[in-house]
């Protein structure tokens, strides 16, 4: 188990630095911006004295170290800025939107792993065969398109030519859930409504779909690529010499073994639908975190681009490293090594 | 290379690859000889033929303000394309050098290059690209930089786990105790052995920034109009669904066939030259 | 006449688990035209002994001298040039995505040797030498079998006239026919050029036919060094005792040999 | 007594790109009940293939044609269904292979790759008795804290040490035939010696017939009673071990005997690598008298 607190503490420990590097990636970007952000964000009929003082309040006349040393300052203490778009705390407005964007990603990645990783099971073990140039189609089918051009389909297809799933949004008008935690699974059920829980489900699968469909193909395609490869190694022919069923086989000799490699990459891509997210709520209207992303990045409204895209990319952090302890777990290389960090 | 081809065309799936991918360059490349209307691709109004289904000689319909949406998706063809080949050349010479500098040389050089090329692969790539798009003026020039930014450490990461596993192959030991110095190593034993894994990527990638751009675009930071883009007129078509549903669909389809051709092409590709993933 | 001279080298490796001790204090006189076996199991240190020699990492301790000059560290192209290398496998010494033109030519280029017109030539005559056809420097690797890319990767070796050679398990990934043509052409071309080699193997037959000297290897250690005749006719060390009488032999002769090994070592 | 194994007239053919390609040129070779066989070439001969097709893993495959029969403890494979064939593998016969750390599921400990072997020939076996079974199997091939190696994977153990227990494992069912591919080629030379011996002794003590593959004469000397040398696909020689060390008959026997280096000295002989003696018809020693 120390090895496995080992690798924790290391992935924690870089992600920290990485956290850091994109803190001053996004920073520099937003600093490099012609003119001055206070001028922008106030508008073209801002008096000189409004745009002194926001000046003042944003540090813009210290050198742009002391303005990061500053940032750090504030995001150390939980506090990145006011949104000068709708003049709140940029961490009350996230804590607002993202919820609906973390169950949307939440429930995709979960159909990418449970249809993704199957499909590709199939297509390596019966390689050549009919099922496995169907599913090589199907999965390069939907990788060949963006989330929001599934979206589009789907709509058109289960929401219009055939109704059984509703438009839009994330449950219908008719019921008042209060918001506790955010997540609409959540909090139905903390109220109690079934009928809400199940109505927001049904909201939620064609979004999902949409923003899965293009990670299931992404997760077959990899697993029936680790698995050929896989399918090479001598203990497979060991196996097969004790004369093990081939199922058997799949899965204990060829699908244990590639999963090592396959989840790190399944991570990234889950991880990636942090920001495809974006392009299926505009269609859907889901109320998440895409609409206020779009919005202050066109209004130039810095501390919230910052913010956002450095809740974004710490969660994404988050995500792999929780993968990274799943393939520590799976893998008794790691679970084993007797090195130290 | 004839070997290549021949297996290129003899299976059916990449056959239909090259043909979609010959199609979408064709389409590009003489878009205004093939656009029954090539002065839709800018700002033209016809305000007798808005809005129409596909009809004749508007083979996918017009759009809001009376333009050929097929002639669009055409002019949409060539830019996504010259944006595509512009990207990866500037991404994949510094993805590569990168790479193959971390993967050979070694010690602190690759950690500082591999934490850095981890930085901007922490950052979801489309919210890189927002971002990037957000804060410069939304401009063509402002997008392809926004889109290389993101692209680059794709290939540093492909080219450094190459190098690192050729790196321990004999013949990088023979040349250097013959006593070849590190960028003979690097860019003339190694890199020949990475060509293959970097042009499957670069045809599997020329579909990808059609799929990146059009995304940006969807979200109104990419190309601009009046320029015709599949994403922008997927994003603004959507919103009449599912009355006029040509205003979407066909754009839509477009994308979707162009990458498609050229993920076959790429996944062909790949099997036929034994790239790593 | 001393070429090479080992002097208490001893190789540390740093490892998260601590310092691995790769070989120990090691003394090691090759004179000049000599062939000086290292023989030793996985694990002997006989490959850090090598890559030490080829300087492709300088001694934790102790020093490496040739013709009784300390080579530094960090070696120059001229320091380079006095040593050259046969690996074991023949797939991935040579470049597969370069014509055995390329791979050839990169030692005649590196040191400067002849004038640019005259390398074609030069080339065709290294192999040549080595027993290979002139068209062969159009090929591929892929294209060759495994003892004629053997025989490229000597032609490479010897191809900047280099005195000492460094071979690294040479023939163990042949099959024994061509093993023995390999050989042969290795034996031809000390006596032709007069070369020097550290022949690095585990195999104790081939050792018997090939050195004039053995060094056995052990964990780090050299355990016995002894002229070829006198280690198989008395061999002092246990361990070396073991290893010979573990080689699977042909004849009632080796069986004999063998055997008297092993009675020793159970006594 | 039937033979264990009777091969006879056995061709294979791949089919390629580029049309046919016979590996196999008619092969027969048997294995008397407890006799200890080796099939002796170089690599690329298709003794290995041949390895394969008795297993029944090889005719599986696509593009694959096999010809001739080949018997199994008198029933012809070709006769049996795929499924038949599977349920020889494991029970009847089992097969070593070259590297034993590279042939071990690295993702399971060895006590649950064991209890899967063992659950081959019993299936209903508990894992209780399974550990136990094991244990004693261990124990067999000379390893005494066979709980600790039941508990490792096999990256936590030596080479030599997985080749013990791939013995170990491929013995558990009791099989009538165990295909031994390049046992130990991967491994240490003392450490090879060791396990042969032990495996030697294993197949000894079970009246195990063994199929011995190797490109190692001297281990093959050491290991067989009978050789059958095998050359671009076509058996050359067979007969006793004694016979054909004693007098090798065939231009490629004795040009492969003449090229490996003798502990004893006397230098590198000069013998070509090709020859057209080497099609020369095969020369069959008379068997002992079983």
């Amino acid at each position: 188990m120390t090895a496995i607190l080992r690798v924790l503490l290391r992935r924690l420990v870089t992600s920290l630095i990485v956290l850091i590097g994109v803190s001053m990636l996004i920073f520099a970007i937003a600093r490099i911006i012609p003119g001055n952000p206070a001028r922008i964000a106030l508008g073209p009929n801002a008096t000189a004295e409004q745009i002194e003082r926001l000046s003042a309040a944003l540090h813009l006349d210290a050198p742009i170290w002391v303005q990061y040393g500053y940032f750090l300052r504030d995001l150390s203490r939980g506090d990145l800025g006011i949104s000068l778009y709708t003049n709140r705390p940029v961490t009350a407005d996230i804590a607002q939107f993202l919820p609906a964007t973390l169950e949307l990603v939440l429930v995709a990645g979960v159909m990418m792993v449970a249809i993704g990783l199957p499909l590709g099971v199939l297509s390596a073990r019966y390689r050549g065969g009919a099922i496995d140039n169907a599913i090589r189609v199907f999965s390069l089918l939907t990788v060949s398109a963006p989330g929001f051009v599934w979206a589009v389909i789907l709509m058109l297809v289960f929401a219009f030519f055939v109704p059984i799933f509703p438009i839009a949004g994330r449950i219908s008008d008719s019921y008042s859930i209060p918001a506790v935690t955010g997540f609409l699974a959540i909090d139905t059920l903390l109220a109690g409504d079934l009928r809400a829980f199940g109505n927001a489900a049904w909201h939620i699968v064609l979004p999902a779909l949409a923003l899965a469909l293009s990670g299931i193909g992404q997760a077959a395609r990899l697993t029936r690529a680790n698995m050929i490869e896989t399918y090479d190694r001598p203990y497979i022919e060991m196996a097969r010499s004790y004369g093990f069923p081939e199922g058997r086989i799949a899965r204990r000799y060829a699908l244990r073994p590639s999963l090592i490699p396959a989840m790190t990459i399944i991570g990234l891509d889950f991880a990636s639908m942090l920001g495809n997210a974006f392009l299926v709520e505009a269609i859907f209207a889901w109320p998440g975190l895409s609409r206020y992303g779009v919005a202050v990045i066109l209004r130039k409204d810095l501390n919230a681009i910052v913010g956002t895209v450095l809740i974004i990319s710490a969660a994404f952090l988050i995500v792999n490293v929780i993968v990274d302890l799943l393939v520590a777990v799976i893998n008794p290389r790691i679970r084993y090594s007797q090195r130290s960090a | 290379m004839k070997r290549t081809l021949f297996i290129l065309l003899s299976n059916p799936l990449s056959l239909l690859g090259v043909i979609l991918v010959a199609l979408v360059v064709l389409c590009a490349i003489f878009a205004n000889v093939i656009a029954p209307f090539p002065s839709h691709a800018g700002a033209v109004v016809d305000f007798v033929n808005f809005n129409k289904p596909p009809q004749w000689p508007s083979i996918m319909g017009t759009d809001l303000v009376g333009r050929d949406i097929f002639s669009r998706i055409l002019f949409a063809y060539r830019i996504s394309l010259v944006l595509g080949v512009v990207v990866l050349s500037i991404a994949v010479p510094v993805g590569v050098v990168i790479g193959l500098a971390a993967g050979y040389l070694g010690g602190w050089i690759e950690y500082c290059l591999m934490r850095l090329t981890d930085v901007f692969l922490s950052v979801p790539p489309l919210v890189l690209a927002m971002s990037i798009m957000g804060v410069l003026e939304p401009t063509l020039l402002n997008g392809m930089l926004a889109v290389t930014a993101m692209w680059w450490p794709w290939y540093t990461r492909v080219v450094y786990n190459i190098t690192r596993s050729e790196r321990e192959e004999g013949y990088v030991l023979a040349a250097e105790v013959i006593g070849a110095g590190p960028a003979h190593v690097m860019f003339r034993e190694i890199l020949p052995n990475c060509v293959p894994a970097i042009v499957t990527k670069m045809t599997l990638d020329l579909g990808f920034v059609i799929l990146i751009v059009s995304s940006l675009s969807f979200l109104g930071l990419g190309v601009q109009p009046p320029t015709p883009d599949l994403g922008s007129m997927v994003a603004e078509g959507a919103r009449y669904l599912p009355d006029s549903w040509w205003l979407t669909v066909f754009p839509a389809l477009a994308i979707l066939v162009a990458v498609f051709g050229f993920n076959l092409v790429g996944d062909a590709l790949r099997e036929i030259l034994g790239a790593e993933q | 006449m001393t070429l090479l001279s080992l002097r208490n080298v001893t190789k540390r490796f740093s490892t998260p688990a601590g310092d691995v001790l790769a070989v120990d204090d090691v003394s090691l006189d090759v004179a000049r035209g000599e062939c000086v076996a290292i023989v030793g199991e996985s694990g002997s240190g006989k490959s850090t002994i090598a890559n030490m020699i080829l300087g492709i990492y300088p001694p934790s301790e102790g020093e490496i001298a040739f013709d009784g000059a300390t080579l530094p560290a960090r070696r120059s192209l001229q320091h380079r040039r006095l040593v050259q290398l046969v690996q074991q496998n023949p797939l991935s010494s040579l470049n597969p995505r370069r014509s055995i033109a390329a791979s050839l030519r990169l030692a005649l280029d590196v040191h400067d040797i002849g004038a640019r017109a005259d390398r074609p030539a030069l080339m065709a005559s290294l192999l040549a030498e080595v027993g290979l056809p002139a068209s062969h420097l159009a090929r591929a690797p892929a294209g060759l079998s495994g003892g004629e890319r053997q025989r490229v990767a000597i032609a490479r070796a010897i191809a900047c006239s280099s005195p000492l050679v460094v071979l690294d398990e040479p023939t163990s990934a042949l099959d024994v026919l061509v093993q023995a043509r390999v050989l042969r052409l290795l034996n031809d071309l000390r006596a032709k050029r007069g070369l020097t080699f550290v022949f690095i193997t585990h195999d104790l037959a081939v050792v018997r036919n090939v050195a004039d000297r053995v060094a056995v290897f052990e964990k780090g250690r050299l355990v016995e060094l002894a002229a070829t005749e006198a280690l198989f006719a008395a061999p002092a060390h246990p361990y070396t005792r073991r290893l010979i009488s573990a080689v699977p032999v042909l004849t009632q002769d080796e069986s004999d040999l063998r055997d008297r090994f092993m009675e020793s070592l159970n006594a | 007594m039937t033979d264990t194994l009777n091969i006879r007239d056995l061709t294979l053919d791949f089919k390629g790109h580029s049309g046919t390609a016979r590996v196999l040129h008619g092969i027969s070779l048997r294995i008397g009940r407890g006799e200890r066989v080796a099939l002796v070439g170089e690599s690329g001969s298709g003794k290995s293939v041949t390895a394969r097709i008795v297993l029944g893993l090889l005719q599986e495959l696509r593009g694959v044609r096999v010809g001739g029969t080949v018997e199994f403890d008198g029933r012809d494979l070709a006769s049996l269904t795929r499924r038949q064939r599977a349920a020889l593998r494991g029970t009847a016969m089992s097969m070593i292979f070259q590297d034993p750390t590279s042939s071990l599921n690295p993702v399971y400990p060895i006590g649950t790759q064991f209890t899967e072997v063992l659950r081959r020939g019993e299936p209903g076996i508990s894992e209780r008795d399974a550990a136990l079974r094991a244990a004693t199997l261990l124990n067999d091939v000379s390893i005494r804290d066979s709980g600790r190696v039941l508990g490792s994977y096999p990256f936590q153990l030596s080479g030599g040490m997985n080749q013990r227990v791939m013995i170990a494992m491929a013995l558990a069912n009791e099989p009538a035939l165990l295909i031994a591919d390049e046992p130990g080629t991967a491994l240490d030379v003392t450490v090879q010696a060791q396990t042969l011996g032990l495996m030697r002794d294993m197949v000894a003590a079970h009246q195990t017939s063994v199929l011995f593959i190797s490109h190692n004469l001297g281990v093959v000397r050491e290991f067989a009673d009978r050789i059958y040398v095998i050359y671009k696909g076509r058996i050359v020689e067979s007969g006793t071990t004694r016979a054909v060390f004693d007098a090798p008959g065939h231009a490629y026997t004795r040009a492969l005997m003449a090229a490996v280096p003798r502990l004893t000295g006397g230098g590198i002989p000069e013998i070509d690598d090709a020859s057209a003696d080497f099609l020369a018809p095969a020369v069959l020693h008379a068997e002992a008298a079983p």
